[in-house]
């Protein structure tokens, strides 16, 4: 049982955490959050494998863009939410309690 | 099973289809659309495991045509994410006041 | 040969030279032209493939991408099977150009339209072509990101929820097809179909393989089960995207499922596998029917009739029980096949084409309140009806032959009970197809009697409808033709004196 | 399963809400966890009946023009995948491209020397937008030899370009047709070379070899900036940012 066997079940382990907890968490922040690890887990695996063009491009494409879009458009829902609630408020338009579909 | 026959190249390959079972699982349980889009890059990124892992032997140098398909699995990948993301932003400004569908 | 083989790359790249000029020109009314002159040339090259594979002695070219011949590089291959194919789409695409020219016309649709239709013939281009099992994934996103923005250009929220709800699936369906790859790989080391499937075996993970690329494509081909997408999203898109889609895009998948259970795969398939799924066929053909009938808009309810058309298409699959040990790909059953999805391509497509006027008359689809619109669009219920007749198999259209050959082959093989369900399928796609003409003949009701909800549209996109149509009919004609050029022997395994001459005697 | 799909954000919060029942959930968990099994021991119990293509790709590695073999696999030996790779990108690309018509500004990118971005973002602009620039660029250049190439500077560059345009002070015009050119560059580079090589050796994307490594590197080149291009739309379209300039106007 070498350092390099700890090593790879560490990876493992902690990409498999990273995965679960991004789909099965409840708030979404943290699972976005849980995605980008599990791309880094990953990006230090496919380094392990002597994979180092798979693995620049999942650090920058993969884990990086692809948790900013996440992030930017969970912001834009928020707003967009935000938006229609408060349009809704000065209406008056609002029906308590309906809304939950 | 021999721990001996436990080598680098099955455990990632294992891990990689894991990871494809954790992405299906909250593919289909889990409802909420970002979820669901999370876990189709997670089922990707366990191919893409698959690939690299399958394409490291022991005593010669990694295999580059797995290498080039995870490179291109990375961009599609991102491609389908964004546009899926796009279109559950246009549902919602288009959504009548109750925002969810 | 050779000069032909060098054309074959001009079939992917024009496409996608023209979806560039379409970006960059912007201007609809120069998309529309570049597109129909490009379509044009296309149909020539294509036809030009067709002939010569069809002179061709060894019946198959290739094509190697880049001077790399397998396995180092990608190639092309075209046989009669997908020679005929990619006519077809040429055909469907030259004479969809011409008429989304016409309804997109006084649209600023037409500014993504006209790429991304463009971007979606190189990838069904693609897909027919290639002889790579990785290249095919590429080609498969290629089309499906390609038909979610077709669909997506309607920009209604209805039409946006099912194109993310076809997303979702055509994504799920490409990675089961890329784990596939992936395993196949890993145990064969190349990625060339040929030199694939010379080497399989029935090991443990070819069979997961052969699995994986079977649900991933059942997804994509909307086989029954799966086929909860497919109405909300062909019924939702604009016509010729929906003509498109029906069309061309699930025929692309069922031929790979084809391909690799009768011919790559065929050492890891099993018979009861290929009865299995004849069964999801037949429940195809039913349930697809039974809701067509039940259906209350028009679009939806041609939707439904694709369902079970494709039903149609996996009956393929039992009646080659005992023959997938020998080159399984062509035969008697793989004919009959072939003719199906020629006389389905065009026949839906026409129907499509005819709703989409229809809707653009009528202002709306909904079946109960079409009541005597034949006098408002004789030329569409027209189309409408030798469309339908083709689905229905009636005699004097492609949809006769291909249902004949089909029931001919249950026969054959001894598999009478596929009968039952063919027939019952006849008669249900019978009972919609006339419960809306009869609607639409039927006489007075104020539905119609003021012109004020009635909009005048352009004679050409009717025209392109029925000349469709009529395309299913003069290939009921031709069926001869059509079944040498796929490369299948129909006669030799009949064995009755039962040949397609005397079909096409039927026929006439 | 894609019946119903929750687009609401906060409703993740309520994880009884449209949720499976839980014994359906764990007979899916069952099922998938036995299929992934079985998939594991197919794994394990598969001889490989060939060892890749490792050894080809490196005996053919000196007629590529590059020392890098992903770069090789991607640009040479297969690039007809990579081309329609990029043109995967420019579907995605074409549905985000703003659809009002009303702008009829020409210019590519607009500068509002009134904004100020505040002082963290500008030194943010002023250090790390070049570097990441100059290190897209290095990729470049250096994934002819060793791991980099286009996908990679492409993303970095697009990095860039996010921190730029993501605040006030400076605004990309979608639909000028500078930006749409861009967008298309890539592919049309792609396909023109590989007409143009053709010409000269018969087959498409064929290149002479004597100038292999020239045309990878302007076909590289060509590919990033489109690339590029295409993420920072990507992300522009996907958080919303820039809609005041291109939609209103």
């Amino acid at each position: 049982m070498s350092f390099s066997f700890f090593l790879d079940i560490f990876l493992i382990g902690g990409s498999l955490t990273m995965a679960w907890l991004c789909l099965f968490s409840h708030d979404l922040l943290k699972a976005i959050t849980c995605f980008v690890c599990m791309g880094l887990f990953v990006t230090l695996m496919w380094i392990r494998l002597d994979a180092w063009d798979v693995a620049i491009a999942e650090a920058a494409i993969g884990a990086g863009l692809t948790g900013a879009l996440l992030l930017s458009s969970r912001r834009g829902l928020k707003k967009t939410a935000a938006k229609k609630e408060s349009g809704e408020k000065r209406s008056g338009e609002k029906k308590s309690g309906e809304q939950d579909v | 099973m021999m721990l001996s026959q436990l080598t680098p190249e099955i455990m990632y390959s294992a891990s990689g289809i894991a990871l494809f079972g954790i992405g299906l699982l909250g593919l289909i349980i889990v409802p909420h659309i970002f979820r669901k889009i999370l876990a189709i890059n997670v089922m990707g990124v366990g191919i893409f495991m698959l690939l690299v892992s399958s394409a490291k032997r022991a005593n010669i140098d990694a295999d580059p045509v797995p290498h080039a398909m995870v490179l291109t699995g990375i961009v599609v990948a991102v491609a389908g994410t964004a546009l899926a993301l796009f279109l559950v932003k246009k549902i919602n400004d288009l959504a009548p006041s109750e925002k969810s569908q | 040969m050779d000069n032909i083989a060098a054309l074959l790359p001009a079939l992917i790249m024009l496409p996608l030279a023209v979806s560039v000029c379409c970006v960059l020109i912007k201007n609809s009314r120069v998309c529309a032209a570049i597109s129909i002159i490009s379509a044009a040339a296309l149909l020539i090259l294509s036809a030009g493939t067709l002939l010569a594979i069809n002179t061709y002695e060894a019946g198959v070219l290739r094509y190697a991408f880049a001077g790399w011949s397998q396995p180092l590089g990608i190639e092309l291959q075209v046989s009669g099977f997908t020679a005929l194919m990619t006519a077809l789409t040429c055909l469907l695409v030259f004479v969809l150009s011409i008429y989304s020219s016409v309804y997109f016309s006084s649209s600023d649709k037409a500014i993504r339209f006209w790429p991304l239709w463009w971007l979606l013939i190189a990838g069904l281009n693609a897909l027919f072509l290639s002889s790579d099992i990785f290249n095919i994934y590429v080609a498969f996103e290629l089309i499906g990101l390609a038909a979610v923005a077709l669909i997506a250009i309607e920009n209604s929220r209805a039409a946006l929820i099912a194109a993310l709800r076809y997303l979702l699936v055509s994504l799920l369906g490409s990675l089961c097809y890329l784990l596939a790859v992936a395993l196949l790989y890993r145990e064969y080391g190349t990625l060339d179909l040929v030199q694939l499937a010379s080497m399989t075996s029935d090991s443990a993970s070819s069979t997961a393989a052969l699995m994986l690329i079977t649900i991933g494509l059942c997804l994509k081909t909307a086989l029954f089960p799966l086929h909860f997408w497919l109405p909300a999203a062909h019924g939702g898109a604009s016509a010729p995207v929906s003509a498109v889609l029906s069309a061309l895009v699930v025929k692309g998948s069922f031929y790979l499922i084809a391909r690799f259970w009768l011919d790559i795969l065929a050492p890891a398939a099993s018979d009861a596998g290929l009865i299995i799924l004849g069964v999801f066929g037949a429940a195809a053909i039913l349930w697809g029917s039974a809701q067509a009938l039940f259906a209350s808009r028009l679009k939806v309810m041609v939707a439904y009739s694709t369902v079970a058309q494709i039903g149609y298409l996996f009956l393929l699959f039992p009646l080659m029980v005992g023959n997938t040990q020998t080159n399984a790909f062509e035969g008697a059953a793989m004919g009959a096949i072939t003719y199906l999805i020629v006389a389905h391509a065009t026949a839906k497509s026409a129907m499509f084409l005819a709703a989409g006027n229809i809707m653009r008359i009528a202002g709306h689809d909904n079946i109960k309140q079409l009541k005597g619109l034949v006098r408002h669009c004789p030329l569409s219920i027209f189309t409408f009806g030798i469309a339908g007749a083709s689905l229905i198999g009636l005699p004097p259209s492609a949809g006769f032959i291909a249902k004949w050959l089909l029931l001919s082959n249950s026969i054959n093989t001894g598999q009478w009970w596929w009968v039952i369900v063919i027939l019952s399928g006849g008669l249900l796609a019978a009972a919609y197809v006339f419960k809306f003409l009869n609607l639409a003949f039927t006489k007075d009701d104020d539905t119609f009697t003021k012109a004020d909800i009635v909009r005048k549209i352009s004679p050409i996109m009717p025209l392109c409808a029925l000349a469709l149509a009529l395309l299913t009919v003069v290939l009921g004609f031709n069926a001869q033709w059509l079944l040498d050029i796929s490369g299948t022997l129909v006669y030799e395994t009949t064995g009755q004196g039962f040949t397609v001459q005397n079909l096409a005697g039927v026929a006439q | 399963m894609f019946k119903e799909i929750i687009f609401k954000e906060d409703a993740i919060n309520k994880p009884e809400k449209g949720r499976l029942p839980t014994s359906i959930a764990v007979l899916c968990g069952v099922t998938i966890l036995a299929l992934c099994t079985l998939l594991v021991g197919a794994l394990i119990s598969t001889q490989r009946h060939s060892e890749g293509l490792q050894q080809v790709v490196s005996s053919m590695l000196n007629k590529s023009g590059v020392e890098n073999p992903v770069t090789a696999v991607l640009l040479n030996f297969r690039s007809y995948d990579t081309l329609l790779e990029i043109a995967v990108l420019l579907i995605v690309a074409i549905v985000m491209l703003p659809q009002a018509t009303v702008s009829k500004s020409l210019s590519l990118i607009r500068v509002q020397q009134s904004a100020d971005p505040g002082l963290i973002m500008s030194s943010l602009l002023r250090f790390l937008a070049p570097t990441l620039i100059i290190m897209g660029g290095y990729m470049l250049w250096t994934g002819a030899y060793s791991p980099g190439g286009a996908f990679q500077a492409g993303a970095l560059i697009a990095g860039a370009g996010i921190l730029i345009f993501t605040n006030v002070q400076y605004q990309v015009n979608m639909q000028s047709f500078a930006f749409r050119a861009l967008l298309s560059i890539g592919l049309c580079i792609f396909i023109l070379s590989g007409f143009a090589v053709a010409l000269q050796t018969g087959q498409f994307l064929e290149y002479p070899q004597k100038y292999a490594s020239a045309i990878i590197l302007f076909i590289e080149t060509a590919a990033t900036v489109s690339i590029a291009t295409t993420l920072l739309l990507l992300y522009l379209a996907v958080a919303g940012t820039q809609e005041e300039f291109n939609h209103d106007a």
